[in-house]
């Protein structure tokens, strides 16, 4: 875990007001996987007081990117950032995916922003292996396919690709693969990861799914950011260090 | 340049410095133990401890507000035996004065609390949030309850030697007057503040946005308050206060000492700034500089009104 | 589009819509006019009025904190006869509530004021502001003092027919007990809150930023507090309650119509952005708008817990 | 009085880092008179929350110029707004400088940033009369000659001109002038605006002082910004509505 002063060394607009962050950062670059995240510091001052966790999504080299659209007065304030100036940031933190894992395709589902950490988990897949997602949005204003090889979109309004959830797409996909082979990696609304954990649970496919919530700190010092461990003491996990990923059988969404 | 001394004593207790780390605010040391070298400074104090463990409250915990934060933990904690168990063995390995504190929701339960504990030598002091519910007494918080107070600070005093330090709820009338009481009843000090009731509501679910409806605020934006408080106990009791209360850099943590704190604790910066305590130790020396100061605990109360 | 109802009642005296302009920081009306339509808000509530007039405090009376800010004008106002005399001519030519706001130093005064005041028709109600020290009590406030607060509300209504609103201050255990008591003294409705006591000092100096060394905390860095004592009142006692601290918008304000205010009361907004009272009434009515709402007051207290 | 989302046209950075902001907006800069001020929302958050009070330090056409260096947060806000950024302003506020007076030389003395009112001023002043300008600083960095013509410069170090403060050069030069047909016109710290004060209403010199007081409102709905009358009933006026220019003669600096 490093806290430190990075400068921004590019920003990239995307379609649709997605913003990408080029920052760099050579400790952080160096040792972060992707799923991890960095708990960004947007403003100098004491408001909006608490860091905003993002996804990393990707690395090059020594710099690192992240990947955001405009929601709140954070983001509004990272969005002004230029080339040059300093962003503080801590990371790297949580669990990012289990890439090693024992499967011949990599499965992506994502939604809206939930696409943020996959360019980098593409990067890192094994080149032996097969990498297929399925990217969801409300509309096709919100279908985010940056840095994304073979992609299947849904959009709930049918404005792009599948009418209906990405969930459903996948669903309608899953008799084309081997389940015993496949590894699904997921990330988005809780909604989303709800429907893929419990269609994963049935079908039996191992998932892996970056979960969200309100954070203060990031690494496990303000508790929180609980979520419900499917152990038998039900006891609380916590997003920022015991994930963000969480296999999809160990937490209740 | 000659040495500054920022050392100071509370109920007979030695700080190297005045920087603890607030409860509830660093866990048991572990993860702020990779920012901040605990060795460096005054005090660390444990997450509120109780008898058992305690699962805390459900999802959403927390809610950001206006150079605030909203916390409803609900306690969560691991109990006092795992503490002394898992916990300890951490802590030990740092030469920081390690103080306990302790949550309960009876006397006996603070009692029992700080009997079990008392016994490991690695604990300095202890800290007793009286911010907590009286199950007895209808749920009631014993921290708005004079009485209460008074007999949980001699309770306790009676099964320990060690420092004694009462942390005041700020949601009360006259602060001091719980001061007055924890300093009749043999407390060692007080801390001051733990953190002001809040809420915060969804205005299109019309639901509150934390699980436990209404949570404690601190952060920036009670500094004002909690400084207020802190005067207002140095003006009116001899005992020594702990200040807390959105100190988020050396300059806030002398403001308090000025006000009549003795040592101060670092909160919610730690979350924002998780090396805080090391900036704000830099800071003090600094600033001892600038004012000609070789023994920090001077200033404590040394406000001109 | 059907038209949206955005009036209510309290205490038999009808308002346009919920928003008032708060006590102390819109004076008497005269320099706000300039930029809200003083037409169409639900009311204005005068700068505190004392039987003489008062100078105030000397500077500094102000001083800038996260999110907040902290005065201590020290109820400077014109007095009572003045106020008839001098500002009440300009107010008369709105059709809003004039509610004049009391401050005083004994029941006495109290009543004395109320009851010079209550023949100017122009008067719609009166909000009672009890966070003044009690000179015959040694200058404990009256606002910390459940007897004080009781014998005060019926005083004042035994010389008045017009509404009677007693302003709590916030600064207490439990801010519903004194809403009690207002209620059972026949008081027609309470505000809540007045600012939360604080203070800030100039680390090199050593002195209090502000003159009178405590100030009264107000802005968004209390609206959690304010919500959160709207909310305690609103489940405890059956009395109307107009809401006030830190609304910026008219989300803010939705928030607390949501908690349990009947109407909202606009401060510190005031000074950042002088049109707010208008900006928030254009927000009300989109929010009715998007949550399919005819009669606004049905949201008071719609809370989902 | 106006509230409006002004448009940045340019920023011009002058020695020493002051900042000068050149602001579009016709309609207060149709009405503004010198030594009036506008309090500006430097942020679009509640943090800072209050507005901060500026000078008008010049106008040109639509234009309305205020100058500044970094001070706290909020200067160092202002100071990162580029041409093209709205700031929120609202004014003009206040009563300026009365320039219409019986004198044939205009004085001015200024120290530090309270040479801000006087470029405006000084274009104000009708063509026929004389004005001079004396400059003061603690040392070189600190004297701002923006926009003045003969000027004199003290500063406390002797760092460039006269050694010592501007209230002595000014006494030292008070022989020159025929005091019944000067004018002095003044801005800076509240010691060296109580030094010029004693000075002036010993020698039976007119003089008018623009003071400086934290604010909230800037336009007399606070009450928080108190300044005591010389009156019989030492009665407080308001520094922002019945100043910030006041005549040396009727407050207690
Ligand atoms: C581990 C993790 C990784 C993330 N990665 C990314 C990423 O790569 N790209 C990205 O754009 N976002 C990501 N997010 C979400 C991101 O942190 C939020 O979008 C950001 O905090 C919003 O900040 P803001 O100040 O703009 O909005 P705020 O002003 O904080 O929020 C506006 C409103 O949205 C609500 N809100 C804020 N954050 C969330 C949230 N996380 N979920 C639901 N509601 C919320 C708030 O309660 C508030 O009402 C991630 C979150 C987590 C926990
Ligand atoms: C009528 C009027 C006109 C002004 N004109 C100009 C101008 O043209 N150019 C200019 O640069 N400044 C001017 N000022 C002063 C200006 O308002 C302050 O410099 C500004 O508010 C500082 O804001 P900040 O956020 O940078 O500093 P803050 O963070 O607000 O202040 C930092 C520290 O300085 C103190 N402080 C803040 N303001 C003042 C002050 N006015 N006097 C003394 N101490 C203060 C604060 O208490 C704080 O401790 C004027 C002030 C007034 C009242
Ligand atoms: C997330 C969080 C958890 C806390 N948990 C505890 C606790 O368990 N026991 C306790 O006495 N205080 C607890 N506190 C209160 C802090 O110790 C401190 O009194 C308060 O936050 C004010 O200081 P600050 O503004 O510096 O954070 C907690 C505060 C926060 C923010
Ligand atoms: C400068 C100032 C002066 C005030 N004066 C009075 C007053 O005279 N009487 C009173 O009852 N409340 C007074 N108040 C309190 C406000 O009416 C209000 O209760 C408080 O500021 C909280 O609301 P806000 O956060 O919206 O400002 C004053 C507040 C401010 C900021
Ligand atoms: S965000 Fe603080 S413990 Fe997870
Ligand atoms: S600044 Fe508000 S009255 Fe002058």
């Amino acid at each position: 875990m490093f806290v430190t002063d990075a400068v921004v060394e590019k920003t990239i607009e995307l379609e649709h007001n997605i913003i990408l962050l080029q920052i760099f950062s050579p400790e952080i670059a160096r040792i972060i996987k992707p799923g991890q995240f960095l708990n960004v510091k947007v403003s100098d001052s004491v408001f909006p007081l608490l860091r905003r966790p993002f996804s990393v999504c990707d690395v090059a080299g020594d710099s690192i990117f992240i990947m955001f659209n405009i929601y709140g007065e954070g983001t509004k304030l990272l969005s002004h950032k230029n080339v040059g100036d300093f962003i503080n940031i801590l990371g790297p933190l949580g669990n990012g995916f289990l890439i090693e894992d024992e499967y011949e395709t990599a499965i992506i589902v994502a939604g809206g922003l939930g696409a943020a950490p996959f360019p980098f988990l593409e990067k890192k897949i094994k080149p032996g292996k097969k990498i297929i997602s399925f990217i969801g949005g409300r509309n096709y204003r919100d279908v985010i396919t940056y840095g994304m090889s073979s992609v299947l979109v849904a959009t709930d309004d049918g404005s792009l690709g599948f009418e209906g959830n990405v969930v459903q797409l996948f669903q309608n996909h899953i008799g084309h693969f081997d389940k015993e082979k496949i590894k699904v990696f997921a990330c988005g609304p809780n909604a989303m990861l709800r429907a893929l954990q419990k269609l994963t649970l049935f079908e039996n496919i191992n998932c892996e799914v970056s979960t969200e919530c309100a954070m203060a700190c990031g690494f496990g010092i303000c508790q929180g950011c609980p979520i419900e461990s499917t152990s038998e003491d039900h006891k609380y996990l916590l997003v920022c260090k015991d994930g963000p990923v969480f296999n999809a059988k160990d937490v209740v969404i | 340049m000659d040495k500054i001394d920022l050392s100071l004593e509370i109920g007979g207790l030695k700080f190297k410095n005045p920087v603890l780390l607030a409860s509830g605010t660093v866990g048991y040391g572990n993860e702020i133990s990779e920012f901040v070298d605990l060795n460096k400074i005054g005090g660390i104090v444990t997450k509120s401890l109780s008898l058992k463990p305690r699962k805390g409250n459900p999802p959403q915990r927390i809610v950001e507000t206006a150079s605030g934060m909203l916390n409803a933990i609900g306690l969560a904690n691991v109990g006092v035996e795992s503490f002394l168990k898992d916990k300890i063995p951490f802590l030990k390995g740092y030469k920081t004065n390690l103080i306990c504190n302790i949550a309960a929701s009876s006397i006996e339960e603070y009692v029992e609390c700080t009997r079990i504990l008392t016994s490991e030598d690695a604990i300095s002091a202890f800290e007793i949030n009286v911010s907590c519910p009286n199950v007895k007494d209808g749920g009631l918080e014993f921290g708005n309850n004079l009485s209460a107070v008074g007999k949980i600070t001699s309770a306790v005093k009676g099964v320990t030697r060690k420092p004694i330090i009462i942390k005041l709820s700020p949601n009360v009338s006259r602060i001091s007057d719980f001061a007055k009481v924890v300093k009749e009843e043999g407390g060692d000090a007080v801390s001051a503040i733990n953190t002001l009731v809040g809420t915060a509501f969804n205005i299109w679910t019309k639901k509150p946005k934390i699980f436990n409806v209404t949570g404690g605020l601190s952060g920036p934006a009670i500094k004002p308050v909690a400084l207020a408080k802190v005067l207002e106990i140095k003006r009116k009791v001899d005992i020594p206060i702990i200040g807390i209360g959105g100190i988020m850099n050396w300059q806030d943590a002398v403001e308090f000492m000025i006000v009549g704190a003795s040592a101060f604790q670092v909160g919610t910066a730690n979350f924002i700034q998780p090396n805080s305590a090391e900036l704000i130790i830099e800071g003090l020396i600094e600033y001892c500089k600038k004012m000609d100061i070789t023994k920090l605990s001077e200033i404590t109360g040394s406000f001109l009104i």
